[in-house]
């Protein structure tokens, strides 16, 4: 068994789409089944390093350790949902063609442990948004993928330039060697590495001084895939970042910004958001808002906090996947995103949802969101930041002012529409809200892996 | 006069100065211009440089090309680092295809909008 | 020798850079952006890079050029405005 | 957060920049301590019993780093499906940029296999000289595209066999890999025998993954041509 299959199935599958052409959806959906039953199958075998091609550190090593089993399987388990959830669509073949190649893409982000495979991930994973976020192939679908596509070559130039300086100094390529020599090299050269490097992956990552085109981005692009940047993409690329950080081992300061760029970002976001009025464009805030959050916590080099943060990461996932889905049954009837026809649609079971969604993400009990976030709190005030416990309990304050109005919105104003959500569609979106109300009541276990997984990225890659 | 100008040093100083100038100057064009042609145009340049950059830092005077042909026998350290070479062959195939589906995207775009300005832009944002 | 021949070719890549970006007739921007890839094809092999030095010349100079020039002729815009 | 259209943004920008760049200057041109000992010079120093390739960018591209190769053709193929998404087929399908010319179609009668064998020769020799799976690729792509100029609409491209040589070189690719890994070794790691550096028949499994490679990219650049030299004609669209 070789952890390559994770890349090398989910491609290979795409590749041969002209032998199956109609059939595509199952065979997407066995594809994931067959990663799920990797993961699986290494999960008693943890942690893994395996060398690419070459049996010498030379070669590209893979590895998987906890934090990136958390990760593997989270988009596992999204993309599988993503595939059954849309098993009935025959006329999208094309989705299906790119989704399997993003899997394989985000994958390749987390296990790779080299840094110009990373790069060559970090590509594939892009691309494939680009071509999701045109797929509605009108004026507005194109000029958000020309925008993002702008954007991300900026990003994946600076990444670039970052890797190169690195290959120039220290002669290697592998995260472990580079960890290794970081603090050799030059001390300018080194702050010019991370400045490339935050370029690169604070564009991708959606961070606030180079987020102002996220919001653009996810209303041109198809709600079901908006779902998906915000709970796989945003992710993967955040967990590569923290994971070169910590393995270069960068010193205080440098956290600290990020920290401060982390609750600047929450902040300004959530203020966005209470601004807007179109409910796509408020979801893509509030993941801004939760990506900040998770900045801030992943950066405090601290095993509470860090685990907390993943615990939120599995959380907000779930809870993107069930507001976006749902936005998307509103959207297919009403025709519009716009607040006013989200006021407008009566269905007890989509406002159920959204409630769970809502309430989840501000982090009310019983629901998963209070646990995340008594984590992290919890954790910042061992380490005495009060400040910062304070700033996130204000700002999620305005969380809660939007997502209220919103719902009460919806329960007030008359009601032009009755929507019928189809038994499939009700099945899996029931599943993911029983899923945040079982982390919620349960959230031992999993609290256990997350603080193994936080201990490993905080560690770092270490030298084999 | 002519032995300084053949020396790596020198030659490094001059790749680092002249690719980092035409990175600016397709930085530049890349926040300035307004036409989609131009800012695609003034990316691939960035890219470019880069690629110029760092082939050009890893030469050094008086090393082949890692290659085995008539007259060198052995891989040995008189050859450059074919690592390099490698990441840029691979980067430069994926600047082409980044680049045909910005322009396909351009071209679509402009069937539906008769539109080539970024700034001119305006479907996407707040709708009032 | 060599350094000289490097200088050269350097300063005109800087040259042509900055008329691909300044140009006023994009399909001039184009032809300036093809031989830009020349440009670098020559500079590949003088850093002993042969194989990058063919790619550049088949794909930087070759299709990209193509695909640039078939784009503005689709789009009938000739002026940078 | 219509932060672009601030008029200030870009003044401030640019001024960011060119520091950044004279930074970025600094520190490059005075601290530029380059490593002689890489990853690249060990590589080299295994190559030849690794490998018994003549040219170790190719050992490097195909068997080293053999899955950024993967990587790469991936790209390549999400990129020209993304492409084919946005164009809609039709009978209405012209040739842009063609010339009518008898010259021209004679000539290129002539060229066409010449450039087209140049590719291949081009693939098979990866191992030995310049050149490999992506130049050669792109050569023989360049021979249909001077096929499309000089023919123009008369020429046609059978896209069954086109898409079923895409898939079939992409998957050939990966196949490789994951049969190397069932008979023992690592993926896309070597299961044949050597040779001798400089034959042709020489370097294991390395002339065969270039020519996948090859041939995969051939396939997916004459796509990318035919999309953007043949298209509706933009003024009846």
């Amino acid at each position: 068994m070789s952890l390559v299959y994770f890349i090398a199935i989910p491609i290979l599958a795409s590749f041969l789409t002209p032998f199956y052409k109609n059939y595509l959806r199952f065979v997407s959906v066995l594809v994931n089944i067959l990663l799920a039953g990797f993961a699986a199958f290494f999960y008693s075998r943890l942690p893994l390093n395996e060398f690419i091609s070459l049996d010498s550190p030379l070669s590209i090593i893979f590895i998987l350790d906890y934090v990136s089993f958390f990760f593997v399987s989270l988009f596992i388990g999204v993309m599988l949902f993503f595939s059954l959830y849309s098993i009935k669509e025959k006329n999208n073949t094309a989705v299906f063609v790119v989704t399997n190649i993003f899997t394989s893409g985000a994958l390749g982000l987390i296990l790779s442990a080299d840094i110009f495979n990373i790069y060559i991930f970090f590509e594939i994973a892009s691309i494939s948004a680009y071509i999701l976020t045109g797929l509605n192939r009108d004026k507005v679908a194109y000029s958000g993928a020309i925008k993002y596509m702008i954007v991300g070559a900026v990003a994946s130039i600076f990444l670039l330039l970052g890797i190169m300086l690195m290959y120039l100094n220290l002669g290697y390529l592998t995260l472990s060697s580079i960890g290794a020599g970081f603090h050799t090299m030059d001390k300018g050269i080194q702050y010019l590495v991370l400045l490339s490097l935050f370029i690169g992956f604070g564009i991708k990552t959606e961070i606030l001084p180079l987020n102002f085109w996220v919001a653009d981005i996810y209303q041109a692009t198809p709600t079901k895939i908006a779902a998906l940047f915000s709970a796989v993409l945003s992710k993967a690329y955040l967990f590569v970042f923290f994971h070169i950080l910590y393995t270069l081992k960068v010193d205080a300061p440098a956290l600290l910004f990020l920290t401060a760029i982390g609750l600047l970002s929450f902040a300004v976001a959530e203020l966005s958001a209470l601004r807007s009025k179109d409910v796509k464009r408020i979801f893509a805030y509030s993941t801004l808002g939760q990506l900040g959050v998770l900045f801030l916590a992943l950066s405090s080099a601290n095993v509470v906090v860090v685990s907390g943060a993943l615990f939120l990461i599995l959380v907000h996932s779930i809870s993107k996947l069930m507001l976006f889905f749902s936005l998307d049954l509103v959207e297919k009837k009403m025709h519009s995103t716009r607040v006013e026809a989200f006021a407008g649609f009566r269905s007890a079971f989509l406002f159920t949802i959204f409630a769970i969604g809502f309430l989840s993400l501000l982090g009310i009990p019983p629901f998963a969101g209070f646990i995340a976030k008594l984590t992290i709190l919890k954790g910042f005030a061992s380490m005495g930041a009060y400040g910062i416990v304070g700033a996130i309990l204000a700002i999620s304050l305005v969380e809660a002012t939007y997502f209220f109005r919103l719902l009460s919105a919806n329960q007030r104003s008359k009601k032009t529409a009755e929507i019928k959500v189809p038994l499939l569609q009700k099945i899996m979106l029931s599943l993911l809200a029983l899923a945040i109300l079982y982390l919620g009541l349960f959230p031992q276990g999993l609290l256990d892996f997350c603080t193994d997984a936080a201990q490993t990225l905080i560690q770092g890659v270490i030298h084999v | 006069m002519l032995e300084t100008l053949n020396q790596t040093t020198f030659l490094h100083t001059v790749v680092a100065i002249g690719s980092f100038t035409i990175f600016t100057i397709g930085l530049v064009g890349v926040l300035s211009k307004k036409n989609l042609f131009k800012i695609f145009l003034s990316l691939s340049i960035v890219e470019s440089s880069l690629f110029l950059f760092f082939i050009g830092s890893h030469f050094e005077v008086g090393k082949a090309a890692p290659i085995v042909a008539d007259g060198i026998k052995l891989f040995d350290g008189h050859m450059v680092d074919p690592v390099p070479q490698a990441m840029i062959l691979t980067t430069i195939v994926i600047g082409v295809a980044v680049l045909a589906l910005s322009l396909t995207f351009v071209v679509n775009y402009y069937r539906l909008s008769g539109n080539i300005d970024i700034d001119k832009m305006d479907e996407l944002g707040e709708v009032q | 020798m060599i350094g000289v021949l490097i200088v050269i070719i350097f300063t005109a890549l800087t040259v042509i850079a900055f008329w691909v970006v300044s140009s006023r007739d994009l399909s001039s921007s184009v032809i300036y952006f093809m031989a830009f890839g020349l440009g670098s094809t020559v500079l590949y092999v003088l850093f002993s890079a042969p194989d990058v030095a063919l790619t550049e010349a088949v794909i930087g100079a070759g299709i990209s050029g193509v695909v640039f020039l078939v784009s503005l002729l689709q789009t009938q815009t000739k002026e940078d405005t | 957060m219509s932060l672009k259209k601030t008029v200030g943004l870009k003044t401030i920008l640019t001024a960011l920049l060119i520091s950044f760049m004279s930074m970025l200057l600094l520190g490059v041109i005075m601290n530029a301590a380059y490593t002689h000992t890489s990853l690249g010079y060990d590589l080299l120093k295994i190559n030849t019993i690794s490998t018994q390739s003549a040219n170790a960018v190719t050992s490097v591209v195909t068997y080293f780093r053999g899955l950024d190769t993967l990587g790469e053709v991936t790209i390549l193929f999400l990129s020209i499906f993304g492409i084919g998404i946005g164009i809609e087929r039709s009978d209405r399908m012209k040739t842009i940029l063609g010339y009518d010319s008898t010259l021209l179609k004679i000539g290129t009668k002539v060229l066409f296999p010449l450039i087209v064998l140049f590719g291949l020769y081009i693939i098979a020799h990866g191992h030995l000289s310049p050149g490999g799976g992506f130049q050669g690729g792109v050569i023989i792509a360049s021979g249909f595209l001077l096929m499309f100029l000089a023919y123009g609409d008369s020429y046609d491209l059978d896209h069954k066999v086109l898409s079923l040589f895409e898939a079939l070189s992409g998957a050939g690719f990966i196949l490789v890999g994951i049969l190397a890994a069932l008979a023992g070794g690592a993926f896309l790691g070597n299961m044949l025998p050597l040779g001798v550096l400089g034959k042709l028949f020489s370097s294991g499994i390395l002339p065969i993954i270039y020519i996948f490679v090859g041939l995969k990219v051939a396939a997916e650049i004459t796509v990318l041509v035919e999309y953007f030299i043949r298209t509706q004609d933009a003024r009846d669209a």
